[in-house]
């Protein structure tokens, strides 16, 4: 089963690179304003049921994929 | 105050009750939640040192090169060619051991804030890192984490990262520790204090916004309903921006080049509170701040909260008003925010606004000054034991050279420093990976010699001498370049000192390590000191870590540890007491720790280092390499692998460690000369360099096989 | 005297470095701020090493949207030299200005360490080496693997704008490439740092080949 | 209007990043398969119509936010 796990810096949590961004657009008069920069693993996980895939990937997402500390995480389940 | 927390508030932010007492009777009133929290950071036992202050009065902390001694951010001394080096290590165990990337590169950037907030250019960086045993998971990730982090900080700011220490032990399992150690050169004249001066002149903030790191304990003030969903939103984990970190330093930089600031000083544990009393205890004045003007990375911040933040990569200075317009367009160039947050007064006090509303007003001096200074308990601890242990010859001398080759406590250290710019500002002219780095001091022909050393293992069987020691291991290695040990930091590295066992740890350290000083006439110029190191009431070894800067005339003429000739003879210079109470072979090879370290003959060690000066202003020594960790039978090997080359020596005590003993290479031609210098010094030639082997005494293996085990210690363990 | 622009961005650590070293081969350095379109009338432009805006987004790529690359560009679509170093590497690619891109290094880490650079042919960059000489030149970085499509390296190898090959593969880069040339041959890009191998006190001084072969470059009328 | 980016590397190109998760999963004993790596931005771009903010976010995409050579680019809006 496909699925998408989108990791983004935590609401509230410095963002260089996000903030390094939004100027440079600025910069070039591009009309973007407040800019968070993270980033999306896509995945195959076996799994008997659209439940057990989405339980296995919520447990990668927060054990490997994040570092719960300083980031926040999303799971889509994509489709077969 | 909410009524939620059982506990008074004062003891959730950690203040006992006489503290709270003390500080009612300083204010003559009772503090608001504001004040209580400032008060709270400010005493501390990071900020405040109330452990450690009365016992830190015994460092010797004068010398005819100090400039500035500890009270300013960072010690000074004079080198020549009117040039000056500002130098200084501190600490940030706890934030490594909860997040080891960010944890240790906040720590880089925070000592780099503290060298150019007197205004030296940072040219050198080097980072003692101590963990558990490799053989888990949990420290792999703990030490790759903390060395990607220094490396990612250092390299990207462009400061060369020259050199360090890494130590494993169990004793640092749960408790890693982090030091980071910072080198700055300066314009002698150019040296800037923190002390505000001059009523009616502006303090201005610069660098990141501010949010809500590192705010911790004392979020329990916020008012808007503390509950546990809330509490885990408060990133308690600081985030370092190196990229403004390096433009911090070209703006600090430029500002000074022009004269604009009238004084400067970084932002470090307690922010803003910590920063402003400083800045106005040290100059006798007071300070109003305005927290509504400053600037906000997060929405809705509470005036504590902006007081108290600990944002990275922030500076406060003070201008005179005729300067401001000069500073915002100079900070603008660079890219960063500049703001007027308050001016300084004749009031003596630590003023705060919000809204145009007073929220605190506390005297400087009771913040900064007013922390109780706790006299520590002293008793022996039951461990220590009062004689060295006999040991009985090693059974097969060249197996056990080799078990130690591929250990992770003496395998090459390549695995880290590869991870780390050891040559931008194309200073670096003895690089790591020998005894100390030598960075020389373009256009001036001079050049400095820098170690960062500590030793949690000996130190523990033995507080006073492994103090003496240490001090005695950093300037020897320094000494092995041809420098003349000039100066010295450190970071007190101990358990809770509110236990008796380690008040005696802490005291006798200090003694050991101030005989060392005074004996070497090494004034102690800055340092830190990291407390309550301990795991279920477990401390850790008593670690000081000891950090020495010498100044070589000629950078030219530095002495590397690698020998280069087929044919040149090794002697061993000096012959201080060596033992294996605690050494690498007994923990290695016996799988023990215990017994007493030898005494360092300070007088004998002095001798040592003014003979390896005089010898490398002659011209005389091919090398010299330190014998510390292994004892003598690692220094050769770790020579001879340095220089691709075989050498064979001659020595009974193979793995004894001990002061007092260099190993110099030299050409025949020069023994001569060597001998009439060393006057009374012990001086044995024990052997010559060449071959394809490395011999020493009983032991023996081909060059090849020496290098490949070293090379592969620490990558096998950690699994590349 | 032969006048060198150093660019510097934010962020950018060696380009005092670079400096020095264009002082050290005789020519006059001339910095370039990151917002001015202006190269103010120097010869050859050299982009040099560091973490020009924090190397965040790509490496290099904030910084190619900067004023002073649109001057680079002219510069080098004139025939006239321009070297990129490292993060002046990282910057040219992002610019089209050299083929190719710099991906993370295949340990994933940092790596700092004395590379051995192998002459590919004889060229304007290398004054007096010809094919199959070593040379020794630091190299410092953590996105230092150089790809391309296999198509398109097939190509620039057939074009003979390979100019240097690591001995020993530090990164991964396909077919251990080190240097590459545009297709006029007028600008050049490596990772390594030929501003570190300049001074004996430091190691190597192999690095002046490459400086030289710029400043022999800038010196000449336009015949590339 | 906020609008999320999404930059993956490009189909066959080699995707170390991903290789390396994929590797520590498969220690870990996690059942996943060809992991992709890739980076996730979340701005805020005025423009009068979704046609608007669309075409303006394509050309940030495109121009800054990827590298052709090795990354392709899809745009979602998010709404208001
Ligand atoms: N172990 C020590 N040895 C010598 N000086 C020390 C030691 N610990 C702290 N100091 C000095 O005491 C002063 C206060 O320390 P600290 O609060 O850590 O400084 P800062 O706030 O600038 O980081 C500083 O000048 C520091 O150099
Ligand atoms: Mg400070």
């Amino acid at each position: 089963m496909k699925v998408t796990v989108l990791v983004r810096p935590r609401d509230g949590i410095l963002d260089p690179q996000g903030e390094a961004v939004r100027r440079s657009l600025a910069g070039l008069g591009y009309p973007a304003a407040d800019v968070r920069a993270g980033k999306v693993f896509d995945l195959d996980v076996e799994g008997g049921d659209e439940e057990q895939v989405r339980r296995i990937a919520g447990e990668i997402a927060e054990k490997v994929l994040s570092n719960p500390l300083i980031e926040q995480y999303e799971v889509e389940l994509v489709g077969a | 105050m909410n009524a939620v927390s059982p506990e008074p508030l004062h003891r959730t932010l950690g203040l006992t009750d006489g503290e709270l007492g003390r500080i009612q009777e300083l204010l003559g009133r009772d503090p608001n939640d504001f004040e209580l929290a400032v008060y709270s950071l400010l005493w501390s036992e990071h900020c405040g040192y109330k452990h450690s202050r009365l016992l830190l009065r015994r460092f010797p902390t004068s010398g005819e090169r100090v400039l500035q001694g500890p009270g300013e951010n960072a010690g000074v001394i004079d080198v020549g060619d009117g040039l000056a080096v500002a130098l200084k290590v501190e600490s940030h165990n706890h934030p490594s051991a909860v997040e080891p990337f960010q944890g240790a590169a906040t720590g880089v950037g925070g000592i780099l804030r503290d060298i150019f907030a007197m205004g030296a250019r940072p040219i050198a960086i080097l980072d003692s890192l101590r963990f558990g045993e490799l053989d888990d998971d949990r420290q792999r990730h703990l030490f790759s984490g903390v060395v990607a982090g220094v490396g990612s900080y250092g390299n990207c700011v462009g400061v060369a990262n020259v050199g360090g220490e890494v130590e494993f032990d169990d004793s640092y399992e749960h408790n890693t520790l982090v030091n980071a150690m910072c080198v700055g050169l300066l314009p002698a004249e150019k040296l800037t204090s923190a002390k505000a001066t001059g009523p009616g002149n502006l303090v201005v903030l610069y660098g990141s916004k501010t949010g809500r790191d590192g705010i911790g304990g004392a979020s329990v003030l916020a008012s808007q309903g503390f509950d546990e969903s809330s509490a885990d939103k408060r990133p308690s984990v600081q985030i370092g921006d190196p990229f403004t970190g390096k433009k911090l330093i070209e703006c600090t930089l430029d500002l000074l080049d022009r004269g604009l600031l009238a004084s400067l000083q970084d932002l470090g544990a307690a922010g803003l509170a910590s920063s402003l009393s400083e800045m106005a205890a040290s100059g006798g004045v007071g300070i109003d701040v305005d927290l509504s003007a400053v600037p906000l990375r997060e929405a809705d911040m509470e005036p504590f909260e902006i007081m108290i933040s600990e944002s990275q990569e922030r500076m406060a200075a003070v201008v005179e008003p005729g300067r401001l317009d000069d500073v915002l367009s100079v900070c603008a160039r660079w890219d960063l925010d500049a703001t007027v947050i308050g001016s300084v007064t004749a009031s003596g006090l630590l003023r705060a606004f919000a809204g145009g509303v007073e929220v605190g007003s506390m005297p400087v001096d009771t913040l900064v000054d007013g922390a109780p200074r706790y006299k520590v308990a002293q008793e022996r601890p039951a461990r220590l034991e009062d004689r060295p242990r006999l040991f009985a010859d090693p059974v097969d001398p060249s197996a056990a050279l080799r078990a130690m080759l591929s250990s992770t406590d003496c395998g090459s250290r390549r695995w880290v420093t590869r991870q780390y710019d050891q040559l931008v500002g194309s200073g670096t002219v003895v690089r790591p990976g020998g005894d100390a780095s030598v960075v020389r001091l373009t256009p001036s022909a001079r050049a400095i010699a820098v170690s960062l050393d500590g030793n949690g293992r000996r130190t523990s069987l033995d507080p006073r001498r492994g103090g003496m020691s240490i001090v005695c291991e950093a300037a020897r290695n320094v000494a092995c370049t041809g420098a003349r040990p000039a100066a010295m930091t450190n970071c007190l590295n101990f358990g809770n000192p509110e236990t008796g066992e380690v008040g005696y740890e802490l005291a006798e350290s200090i003694e050991g390590m101030s005989l060392a000083c005074e004996a070497l006439d090494l004034p102690v110029v800055s340092g830190n000191v990291s407390l309550y190191n301990e795991h279920f009431g477990r401390a850790i070894h008593p670690t000081p870590v000891v950090g020495v800067v010498g100044v070589l005339d000629d950078a030219s003429l530095a002495v590397r540890a690698a020998f280069r000739e087929a044919g040149d003879v090794v002697l061993l210079a000096g012959d201080g007491e060596a033992a294996l109470d605690g050494s690498a072979y007994q923990k290695v090879v016996l799988g023990e720790h215990g017994g007493r370290i030898p005494e360092p003959d300070l007088d004998s060690e002095r001798r040592l280092h003014e003979f390896l000066a005089q010898a490398a202003e002659r011209g005389l020594l091919r090398s010299a390499h330190d014998v510390a960790s292994g004892g003598i039978a690692l220094c050769v090997a770790e020579a001879a692998i340095a220089g691709a080359v075989g050498a064979a020596v001659e020595a009974d005590d193979l793995f004894g460690e001990g002061d007092g003993r260099v190993v110099i290479a030299a050409a025949q031609a020069d023994v001569a000369a060597l001998r009439e210098l060393a006057g009374d010094l012990p001086l044995r030639e024990i052997g010559t360099v060449g071959g394809s082997a490395i011999r020493v005494g009983a032991a023996e293996l081909s060059l090849a096989e020496a290098a490949a085990l070293h090379d592969a210690g620490i990558p096998n363990a950690v699994g590349a | 005297m032969t006048r060198v622009g150093v660019v510097v961005f934010p962020g950018s650590c060696d380009d005092r470095d670079a400096t020095r070293a264009v002082e050290a081969m005789g020519a006059e350095p001339v910095a370039l701020w990151h917002g001015d379109a202006d190269l103010r009338g120097t010869d050859a432009v050299l982009v040099p090493g560091g973490f020009s805006y924090g190397d965040y987004l790509r490496p290099g790529a904030l910084a190619s949207l900067s004023p002073v690359m649109t001057a680079v560009r002219t510069h080098a679509d004139a025939g006239r030299p321009v070297l990129g170093v490292c993060n002046g590497f990282q910057v040219l690619t992002e610019t089209r200005l050299v083929p190719g891109v710099l991906r993370t290094n295949a340990s994933m880490q940092f790596r700092f360490e004395d590379a051995n650079l192998v002459v590919e042919r004889e060229s304007p960059w290398l004054p007096g080496r010809i094919a199959g000489d070593v040379l020794s030149i630091p190299i410092k970085h953590h996105d230092g693997c150089w790809f391309a499509e296999p198509e398109a390296v097939a190509e620039l190898e057939a074009r003979g704008q390979v100019l240097l090959r690591y001995r020993e593969n530090p990164n991964g880069s396909v077919g251990s490439i080190a240097c590459v040339t545009n297709e006029r041959g007028n600008v050049a890009a490596l990772m390594p740092h030929p501003e570190h191998a300049v001074d004996p006190l430091l190691g190597s001084t192999d690095g002046r080949v490459l400086l030289q072969g710029m400043l022999d470059l800038a010196r000449q009328p336009v015949a590339v």
